[in-house]
C-alpha cells in the first residue's frame, strides 16, 4: 500500500480510479438532482466515501480515515438528522422560480468547469514526486509533526473556532421558555374560547382494511378529511388518501351482501 | 514646532459642535450660548492668525505638515496665503452673526418635545460647517481639501432640509416638500461636481505622484513636472466643474435659488457668504496654480459664462417675487463678477475678486439677515405682501436700504471697491467684456431699488402696520456688519495689503502680467 | 492751511452720521446741528478762499493727501483732495447756498416729524457734493458723484408714503446710474490709457494718447454729465424729482447737484480740448437740451415743474458753453454760479408760495399773490429778472457771454448753436414771464378752489393735498424762510455784475480752465441787442397770453406741441414702452426659461438616471441564489483572467 | 496513470457542487453542495501533496475539514431556526434580508 502511493501509480490504482471516479461523479450529480433531501444526503455520503478511498490511494491515510469518520460518519449524519427534523420525504419541486437562474447557473458551471480543466490541462504536471519520502516516518506522525510545529497556531485557532461554532449552534437553536407551559385545562379553555374544534380530533383509518394513521378518515359523503391525520404527516404531505377503488370495492361488497340477502330471501320463498 | 494655530482655529468649532450637540435637550439656551461663545473664540483665533500673518513674508505661512496616509502620500498639510487668511477671517467673522441671527430659528415648535432636540442640532451643524470651511481654506493638500469640500455638504444638507422658515408661504406640508426638494437638489448638484473633482484628484495623483499643493505647484513652476496638454485640460475641467457648481456659475446655478429660498435666512447666508466662497477660492488656489496652461486656455469660455451669470442673474433678480430668491439671484450675479475677476488674469481683477468674496460675504449677510428679520415678522417671503414698512419700522428699513446699497455696490461702501477693481481688471484685458459687465451695475440698482420700493415705501399695508422695529439682538447683528461695510469701503488697505502679495504669486503662476497703459505702451 | 480741506467734507459728513444714527433723542436739536455744521463748512470755505486770494494766481492750488485708498498693482486711488479756483468756486456756492437752504428748511419742514432725518440727508448731500468737487482723482469724484445721487434719491423719496415720490426717487437713481455707467467706463478707459485717473497726470499726459481713445473717454464723460445734469437724453428724471420737498429742489435740483456735469466737463477741459468730436457732441447736447427744457417749461402748469424745465435749459446753456472749449469754460461756470443764486431763489420762492397755499403746486390755482406775500413776490421777481437776463442783473452777464461764445465757435456750428442759444433766451423770457404772471398777478383764482384739477400726470401731489382745506389762506412765510430768499435775491442781482465787470471771474478761473477770446462773427453789442429784442418779444407774448386774458383754471387742451411738452415731450412714454415694458417681458421670459430650460435640462438628466437605476435595481432581487450566480460568474471571470495572463 | 486526473475529478466535482448551490432551493441541499465543493478542494489538495511530495497539502485539507465541520454545525443550526420561524427551508423564502 505504501509503495502503491509512492512514486509511481499502478494499473490497479488506475482501474480503481476510473471505476470509482464515475461513481463519484454520478453521486455528485444525483446529489444535486434528487428531489428529496434524504436521497441527496445519501448520494453525497457515497461520494464522500469514494473520496476517502481516493485519499487513501494518494497516501493520505489519516485524511482518508478522518474523511470516513468525520464526514461520512458525523457530518452527513448531522445532515440526515436535520433532514429528518425538517421532514424526510418533503420533496422540493425542482421547478425553477427565478427567471433565467437555471440557464445562468448551467452556463457558469460549464464555463467554470471548462476553465478549470483547461487550466489544469495546460499546467505542466507530467512528473510528480510521490508521497513516499514524506510518509517515510508514517503519515500520521508526519502530519502530527507538521501540525504541532509549523501549523500549531492555525491548529489552536481552529480549536477556538470549533468551540465557538458549538456555542453558536447552541445559541441559535436553543430557545429559552419565556412563559410556563399551559396546563391541559387552560388549553381546553383556550380552544373553547377560540371556538376551534372543541372535541378531540376524529380518528383516522376507520375501515377494517386499513387502520393506518396516515389514512384520512372519510366524511359521510365519502370525501377524505384532512383533520383526521396527524399534523406532522400533513405538513410533510404524507397523507395516503382512500383510493377510489377502495371506495368502489366497498360499494361492491355492500352490493354482494345485499344480493346474498336477497337470494336468501327468495330461497325462503321457493320453499 | 510652534503652536498649531491653524489646526486650533479649525478644531475649536469642531469641538464646539460636538459639545453643543451634547447639551441636554432641556438646556436649549445653554446650547445657544455655548455655540455663540465658541464662534467668538474662533473669531479670536482667526484674529491671531491675521496678526501672525506677515503680508510680505513667504507665500504660505503658519504651515503645518504631518503624514497622514503614507500609502498615497496624503499629508495633513495646512498653510495660509493672503487670500486664505482674508476668507478665513471672513468666515470666522460671519458665523457669530449667523448664530445670533438664527437665535430663535430652531426653537422647537412644541415645547414639550423632550427627546427631539433641534436647537442643539442647528447650532452644532453651523459650527461644524464653520470648522470644515475654515480647514478647507487652510488645507494645502489636495486630497485633504477634497475631503472637506465634500464633507461640508452633509451639515449643509441637514441645515437646508431640516430647518425651514417658521413663517411660510403656503401650507406646512408644501413647505416641507419644497424644502426637502431644495436640500436634495443642493446635495445632488454638489455631489456630482464633487465626484467629477474626485476623478480629477485621482488623475492628478497619477500624474504628479502626490497631493501636496505646494510641491506640485513648485514642480509645475520649475518645469520638473510637465503634463500633456490634454491631460492638464481634462484635470483642470474636472476641478473647475466642481468649483463652478459650488460658486455657482451659469448654467449650474439653479440649485442656489431653491436652497436660499427654502433655508432660513442665517442658513442662506451660510450658503452664499461662506460655503460658496470655497468654490471661488478653490478656483484661485487650485485651478490657477496647478493648471496655469489650461486656465489660460479655458479663460475665454469661462469669462463669457461669468458674463452671462452677471447679466442673467441680475435680470432674474428683477423678475423675482420672493425676497430671498431675489437675493439669491443677485448673489449669482455677484459670483459672476468674482469669477470674471479671477479669470481676467490681472492683478486688479484677482485682488478685486478676492475683496469681492469678502465684501459680498458681508453685504449679502447684512441684506439677507435683515430680510430674514423682515420675513420673520410678517411671515411671508413674497414681496407683494409688504409695503410701507419704512413708516412702521424705520431702523429696519434703513438697515435694509444700506444692505441693498451695498449690494448695488454704492461707492463708499466696501463692495464698490471690489466691483470696480474687477471691472477695471477685466477692462484692461477684455474691454468689450468689461463694458458689458458694467451694465450689471445698472441692473443691480434696478433690482435693489425695486425691492426696496415695493417692500419699504408707499402706503402702509394693513398686515405690516403692527410690525415691530429691530430688536436689540437684531441690531447687534446688523450694526457691526454695516459698520464694517463702511469701514472697508473707506479704508480697505488692511485687506489689500494682505491680498496683493498672494495675488502677485498667482499672477506669476499663470505667467501673466498686467497689460501696460496705452500711453506707456506707445512709448 | 490745506489740512482744512478735509474738514470741509468732514463737517457735514459728521452731521449726517450724528443725525442719522442719533435716534429720536436728537429730534429736538437735529435741524440746528445740521445747519450749524453746514455753516461750519461754509466758514472753512471762506477761510480757504481768503487764503487762496492771498496767494499768487499760479499757486492757488492746495492739495491734501489723506491716505492711499485702493492700491492694487498699477491701480492707485488715493483719498486726496485738490482745491483750486474751480473747486473753490463750487465749494463756496455749495456750502453757501447749502447753508441758506438749511436755514430755509428749518421753517419749511417745521411740521414734519422726520425733520431730523431730512437734515441728516441734506448734510449727507453737502458732504458728497463737496467731496465731488474737491476730489483730486476721478475715482474719488465718482464716490462723491454717486453720493449725491444717493442723497438726491433719499431726498426725492423723502415723503416715501407717496408712491409717486418713491417712484420718482427710484427713477432718478436709475437714470443717474446709467450716467454713472459712462463715468466708470471713462475711468477704466483712462486707466488703460494713462495708467492712472488722477486729475493731474491724466490731464497733463493727454497729449500722448490717441484721439480715438480721448474721444471715447470724452463721450463717456458726456454720458455721465447727461445723467447727473439732466441733459437729453437722460433728462427725464428731473421733472419727477420735484416730488421732493422744495428746499431739495432748490438745493440739489437747481443750484448744485445738477451742475455736477458741467463741473466734470470743465474739470476735464484739457481732455475735451484734445477731442473735438466729443466737444461737438457736448455742444449739441447742450443746445438740444436748452431748447428741450425751455419748451417743456412753457407747457407745465405745476410751478415746480416749470422751474425744473427752466433748470434743464439753463444747464443746457452751461453744457453748451463748456462744450465750446476754452472760449466757454469760464462763462459756463459763471452762469452756473449766478444760476445757482437765482434759480435757488426762484425755487425757494415757489416753496414759499406753496407753503402759503397748502402745498398747492398748480399755477392755475394761484394768481394775485403779490399782495399776500410781498417778500416772496419781490425776491421771486428779482430772480425772474435775473434769469431772463434783464440788463444789469446777473443772468444778463453770464448768459450773454455764453451766447456770444456760441457764435464765436465759428462756422455753421457757431451760427446754429448761437441761434439756438438766442431762441432759448426768448423762450426763457416767455415761460418765466408766464410763471410770474400766473402766480403773482391776475385774478385770485384760488378763491373758489372747488373745480377739479386738470388731468395732467404731473399733478398728483397737488391732488393729494387738495380738498384738505376748501380754500387756502395765503400768508407770508416765517423769517427763517424769507431771509435766505432775500440773501439769494441779492446774489441774483449783483453776482453777475460783480463777476462780469472787469472780468474778475475770468481772471480768477483762467489759470485752471484756460481761456481764449473767440472771434465772434457778430459783435458783442449785436448779440446783446438781439438778446434784448427777443427777450422783450418772448415776455410780450407771455403777457398777451396770460396777462391780458384771464387764465382758465383748467388747462386748455392746447396744441399738439403743448400736449407733448406737458408730457415731457413724450420722453417718459418712450422710456415706458421701450425700456420698462421690454424689460418686464425680458425678465418674465427669463424667469420662465430658468425654471423650465436651465433647470429642466439638469432635472431631466437626473430623471433619466433615476430610470436607469430603477432598471438596475431589478437585479437586486434579494434571492441569495441569484447573487451566488453573479459571484460564481465573477469567479469564473477571474479564473479566465488569470489563465489569460499566464497565457500571455 | 498520472495523479493529475484526480485534479480533473476535483474540478468536475467542484463545478457540480457549485451548480448545485445555484439551482437548489432547499437550504440543506445547498449545504450539501457546499460540502461537495469543499471535498473537491480537499481532493485537489491531497493530490497536490502527492504531486509535490510533501504533507502540507494534506494539512490544509485537514484544516478544511475542521472548518467545514464548524461551518456545517452553525449552518444547520441556522437552517433549523429558520425552519422553525417560517416552516420552510427554502433559501428563496429568505429573500427579504430579514426574518
Amino acid at each position: 500500500m505504501r509503495e502503491l502511493a509512492a512514486y509511481t501509480t499502478s494499473t490497479g490504482e488506475a482501474i480503481q480510479f476510473w471505476v470509482l471516479a464515475v461513481f463519484a461523479v454520478l453521486g455528485a450529480l444525483s446529489t444535486i438532482l434528487m428531489r428529496k433531501a434524504v436521497h441527496s444526503a445519501l448520494c453525497l455520503a457515497g461520494t464522500m466515501i469514494i473520496l476517502a478511498v481516493f485519499y487513501l490511494a494518494n497516501g493520505a491515510y489519516f485524511l482518508g480515515i478522518v474523511q470516513i469518520v468525520v464526514y461520512t460518519g458525523a457530518i452527513m449524519m448531522l445532515f440526515l438528522f436535520v433532514v429528518m427534523l425538517v421532514g424526510v420525504t418533503a420533496a422540493d419541486s425542482l421547478k425553477e422560480t427565478i427567471k433565467g437562474q437555471r440557464w445562468l447557473a448551467a452556463l457558469c458551471g460549464v464555463g467554470f468547469g471548462v476553465l478549470l480543466i483547461a487550466g489544469i490541462a495546460n499546467a505542466s504536471l507530467k512528473d510528480f514526486a510521490g508521497t513516499g519520502k514524506a510518509n517515510a516516518g508514517g503519515n500520521v506522525e508526519g502530519l502530527a509533526a507538521l501540525i504541532f510545529t509549523k501549523y500549531v497556531f492555525a491548529f489552536e485557532i481552529t480549536g477556538a473556532l470549533l468551540i465557538t461554532a458549538a456555542v453558536g449552534a447552541m445559541v441559535l437553536t436553543h430557545r429559552e421558555r419565556t412563559e410556563r407551559a399551559k396546563t391541559q385545562r387552560e388549553l381546553s379553555e383556550q380552544r373553547v374560547r377560540e371556538g376551534r374544534h372543541v372535541p378531540p380530533l376524529p380518528a383516522p383509518g376507520v375501515y377494517a382494511r386499513h387502520n393506518a394513521v396516515d389514512i384520512a378518515g372519510l366524511l359521510p359523503d365519502g370525501s377524505p378529511s384532512e383533520l383526521t391525520v396527524n399534523k406532522t404527516l400533513r405538513a410533510r404531505g404524507q397523507i395516503r388518501d382512500v383510493s377510489q377503488e377502495a371506495v368502489n370495492d366497498l360499494k361492491a361488497l355492500e352490493q354482494r351482501s345485499a344480493d346474498r340477502l336477497e337470494r336468501a330471501g327468495t330461497e325462503e320463498a321457493s320453499k | 514646532m510652534s503652536f498649531p494655530l491653524l489646526t486650533a482655529t479649525a478644531a475649536l468649532p469642531a469641538v464646539g459642535a460636538v459639545a453643543t450637540a451634547a447639551v441636554p435637550a432641556a438646556k436649549r439656551t445653554a446650547a445657544k450660548w455655548l455655540a455663540l461663545l465658541v464662534s467668538l473664540a474662533t473669531l479670536v483665533l482667526a484674529g491671531l492668525v491675521l496678526a501672525r500673518f506677515e503680508p510680505g513674508g513667504d507665500r504660505y505661512q503658519l504651515t503645518e505638515s504631518h503624514s497622514w496616509i503614507k500609502a498615497f502620500g496624503v499629508r495633513y498639510e495646512l498653510g495660509v496665503d493672503g487670500i486664505a487668511v482674508a476668507l478665513l477671517a471672513l468666515t470666522a467673522l460671519l458665523i457669530p452673526f449667523v448664530i445670533l441671527a438664527g437665535w430663535h430659528d430652531a426653537d422647537p415648535l412644541e415645547t414639550n418635545s423632550s427627546r427631539w432636540r433641534p436647537t442643539q442640532g442647528f447650532f452644532a451643524l453651523i459650527l461644524a460647517v464653520e470648522a470644515m470651511v475654515i480647514l478647507s481654506f487652510e488645507a494645502t493638500d489636495v486630497f485633504l481639501f477634497y475631503i472637506l469640500f465634500e464633507a461640508m455638504l452633509i451639515p449643509m444638507y441637514f441645515l437646508i432640509g431640516g430647518f425651514g422658515d417658521r413663517a411660510h408661504a403656503g401650507s406646512d406640508e408644501k413647505a416641507a416638500a419644497q424644502r426637502s426638494y431644495a436640500a436634495v437638489k443642493f446635495l445632488l448638484y454638489n455631489l456630482v461636481g464633487g465626484l467629477i473633482m474626485l476623478a480629477a484628484v485621482i488623475g492628478l495623483y497619477v500624474v504628479a505622484g502626490n497631493f501636496s499643493l505646494q510641491e506640485i505647484a513648485q514642480a509645475r513652476a520649475d518645469g520638473s513636472l510637465s503634463m500633456a496638454t490634454g491631460t492638464e485640460r481634462w484635470l483642470f475641467l474636472g476641478f473647475f466643474f466642481a468649483f463652478a457648481v459650488k460658486a455657482p456659475l451659469w448654467p449650474l446655478h439653479t440649485w442656489l435659488p431653491n436652497a436660499m429660498g427654502e433655508a432660513t435666512a442665517p442658513v442662506a447666508v451660510l450658503i452664499t457668504a461662506v460655503v460658496d466662497k470655497v468654490g471661488t477660492f478653490a478656483m484661485l488656489r487650485f485651478c490657477l496654480q496647478l493648471f496655469p496652461g489650461a486656465s489660460r486656455w479655458a479663460t475665454p469660455v469661462i469669462m463669457v459664462l461669468a458674463l452671462i451669470s452677471i447679466v442673467y442673474g441680475a435680470l432674474l433678480a428683477v423678475g423675482q417675487r420672493d425676497i430671498k430668491r431675489l437675493v439669491a439671484y443677485a448673489s449669482i450675479s455677484h459670483f459672476g463678477f468674482i469669477i470674471l475677476g479671477i479669470f481676467a488674469m490681472t492683478s486688479q481683477g484677482q485682488s478685486g475678486a478676492t475683496l469681492y468674496m469678502v465684501n459680498h460675504g458681508i453685504s449679502t449677510a447684512a441684506l439677507m439677515l435683515v430680510a430674514g428679520f423682515l420675513i420673520s415678522r410678517r411671515g411671508s417671503r413674497l414681496i407683494a405682501d409688504y409695503g410701507g414698512v419704512q413708516k412702521v419700522a424705520p431702523v429696519l428699513a434703513g438697515t435694509f436700504l444700506v444692505g441693498g446699497l451695498a449690494t448695488l455696490s454704492l461707492p463708499g461702501l466696501a463692495p464698490f471697491i471690489s466691483e470696480f477693481l474687477v471691472l477695471v481688471g477685466t477692462f484692461t484685458r477684455y474691454p468689450v467684456l468689461g463694458v458689458i459687465a458694467t451694465f450689471g451695475i445698472v441692473l443691480a440698482a434696478l433690482y435693489t431699488l425695486v425691492l426696496y420700493q415695493r417692500t419699504m415705501t408707499g402706503p402702509v399695508k394693513a398686515e405690516v402696520s403692527a410690525m415691530p422695529d429691530l430688536k436689540v439682538r437684531e441690531l447687534v447683528v446688523v450694526a457691526p456688519l454695516i459698520a464694517l461695510l463702511i469701514f472697508l469701503g473707506v479704508y480697505p488697505k488692511p485687506l489689500t495689503n494682505i491680498v496683493n502679495p498672494a495675488v502677485q504669486h498667482t499672477m506669476s503662476d499663470v505667467q501673466k502680467k498686467d497689460p501696460k497703459p496705452a500711453v506707456e505702451a506707445a512709448q | 492751511m490745506q489740512n482744512l480741506i478735509a474738514l470741509l467734507v468732514a463737517a457735514p459728513l459728521l452731521g449726517a452720521a450724528v443725525l442719522l444714527c442719533g435716534g429720536r433723542r436728537l429730534d429736538r436739536s437735529g435741524h440746528l446741528i445740521g445747519t450749524l455744521l453746514a455753516a461750519v463748512s461754509f466758514v472753512i470755505g471762506v477761510v480757504l478762499f481768503s487764503d487762496l486770494l492771498g496767494r499768487g494766481a499760479d499757486d492757488r492750488t492746495l492739495n491734501q493727501h489723506l491716505f492711499s485708498w485702493v492700491p492694487v498693482g498699477g491701480f492707485r486711488a488715493d483719498i486726496a483732495f485738490q482745491l483750486d479756483q474751480l473747486s473753490m468756486t463750487f465749494v463756496l456756492l455749495i456750502s453757501g447756498v447749502g447753508t441758506l437752504i438749511h436755514i430755509y428748511s428749518i421753517g419749511y419742514m417745521e411740521h414734519d416729524e422726520r425733520r431730523r432725518r431730512f437734515f441728516g440727508y441734506l448734510n449727507l448731500f453737502l458732504a458728497a457734493m463737496l467731496l465731488l468737487v474737491l476730489a483730486d482723482n476721478y475715482l474719488l469724484l465718482y464716490v462723491g458723484w454717486e453720493g449725491v445721487g444717493l442723497a438726491s434719491y433719499l431726498l426725492i423719496g423723502f415723503w416715501q408714503h407717496k408712491p409717486s415720490a418713491a417712484t420718482a426717487a427710484k427713477k432718478a437713481f436709475l437714470v443717474n446710474r446709467v450716467g454713472d455707467l459712462g463715468l466708470s467706463i471713462a475711468i477704466m478707459l483712462m486707466f488703460t490709457t494713462f495708467g492712472t485717473f488722477a486729475f493731474g497726470p491724466v490731464l497733463h499726459s493727454v497729449g500722448d494718447a490717441g484721439e480715438g481713445r480721448l474721444t471715447a473717454i470724452g463721450l463717456m464723460l458726456l454720458l455721465a454729465a447727461c445723467g447727473k445734469s439732466a441733459q437729453v437724453p437722460l433728462q427725464s428724471w428731473l421733472g419727477d424729482a420735484m416730488e421732493g420737498p422744495t428746499p431739495v429742489s432748490a438745493l440739489i435740483h437747481a443750484a448744485t447737484m445738477v451742475t455736477a456735469g458741467v463741473y466734470l466737463i470743465t474739470r476735464s477741459g484739457a481732455l475735451f480740448n484734445a477731442a473735438p468730436t466729443a466737444q461737438l457732441a457736448v455742444t449739441v447736447v447742450g443746445a438740444v437740451t436748452l431748447l428741450f427744457g425751455a419748451i417743456v417749461g412753457c407747457a407745465k402748469d405745476d410751478i415746480k415743474k416749470a422751474l425744473a424745465g427752466s433748470t434743464m435749459s439753463q444747464i443746457g446753456y452751461m453744457v453748451l458753453a463748456a462744450g465750446l472749449g476754452p472760449i466757454g469754460y469760464v462763462f459756463a461756470i459763471m452762469h452756473l454760479v449766478t444760476h445757482g443764486f437765482f434759480k435757488a431763489g426762484l425755487f425757494l420762492g415757489a416753496g414759499s408760495v406753496m407753503h402759503g397755499m397748502n402745498d398747492e403746486v398748480d399755477m392755475r390755482r394761484y394768481g394775485g399773490l403779490r399782495k399776500h406775500m410781498p417778500v416772496t413776490f419781490v425776491t421771486f421777481g428779482l430772480g425772474y429778472l435775473a434769469i431772463i437776463g434783464f440788463p444789469g442783473l446777473s443772468g444778463f452777464f453770464s448768459k450773454d457771454k455764453i451766447i456770444e461764445a456760441a457764435f464765436a465757435k465759428g462756422g455753421t456750428e457757431g451760427w446754429v448753436l448761437g441761434g439756438a442759444a438766442l431762441l432759448g433766451a426768448a423762450i426763457t423770457a416767455y415761460y418765466m414771464t408766464r410763471v410770474m404772471i400766473m402766480t403773482f398777478f391776475g385774478a385770485e383764482r384760488w378763491r373758489n378752489a372747488a373745480t377739479t384739477s386738470p388731468d395732467e400726470p404731473s399733478a398728483e401731489p397737488a391732488a393729494e393735498h387738495r380738498g384738505e382745506h376748501a380754500e387756502p389762506h395765503p400768508h407770508e412765510s416765517p423769517r427763517s424762510m424769507t431771509i435766505p430768499m432775500i440773501v439769494l435775491a441779492f446774489g441774483s442781482v449783483f453776482a453777475g455784475a460783480f463777476f462780469g465787470i472787469g472780468d474778475r471771474f475770468l481772471r480768477w478761473l483762467e489759470p485752471v480752465t484756460g481761456h481764449q477770446e473767440g472771434n465772434s462773427p457778430v459783435g458783442a453789442a449785436t448779440v446783446t441787442i438781439a438778446t434784448m429784442v427777443l427777450l422783450v418779444v418772448g415776455a410780450g407774448i407771455a403777457y398777451l397770453q396770460y396777462g391780458r386774458r384771464p387764465v382758465p383754471a383748467v388747462a386748455p387742451r392746447g396744441s399738439l406741441l403743448t400736449r407733448a411738452a406737458r408730457r415731457d415731450l413724450l420722453q417718459d412714454d418712450f422710456n415706458h414702452v421701450v425700456l420698462v415694458r421690454g424689460g418686464e417681458h425680458l425678465t418674465r421670459s427669463l424667469v420662465y426659461v430658468d425654471h423650465t430650460l436651465v433647470d429642466g435640462v439638469v432635472n431631466g438628466t437626473a430623471a433619466s438616471f433615476g430610470g436607469l437605476s430603477g432598471r438596475l435595481r431589478r437585479l437586486q432581487n434579494g434571492y441569495a441564489r441569484s447573487y451566488a450566480v453573479s459571484m460564481f460568474g465573477g469567479a469564473a471571470l477571474i479564473v479566465a483572467a488569470t489563465l489569460l495572463m499566464r497565457a500571455v | 496513470m498520472n495523479p493529475v486526473y484526480y485534479l480533473y475529478l476535483a474540478a468536475l466535482l467542484f463545478t457540480i457542487g457549485a451548480t448545485g448551490v445555484l439551482i437548489r432551493r432547499n437550504a440543506i441541499v445547498v449545504f450539501m453542495c457546499v460540502e461537495l465543493m469543499l471535498n473537491a478542494c480537499n481532493l485537489a489538495f491531497v493530490a497536490f501533496s502527492r504531486l509535490h511530495g510533501n504533507l502540507d497539502g494534506q494539512i490544509i485539507a485537514f484544516f478544511t475539514m475542521v472548518v467545514a465541520a464548524a461551518e456545517v454545525v452553525v449552518g444547520l443550526a441556522i437552517i433549523v431556526s429558520l425552519f422553525r420561524s417560517r416552516h420552510s427551508a427554502s433559501v428563496d423564502d429568505a429573500s427579504l434580508m430579514k426574518l
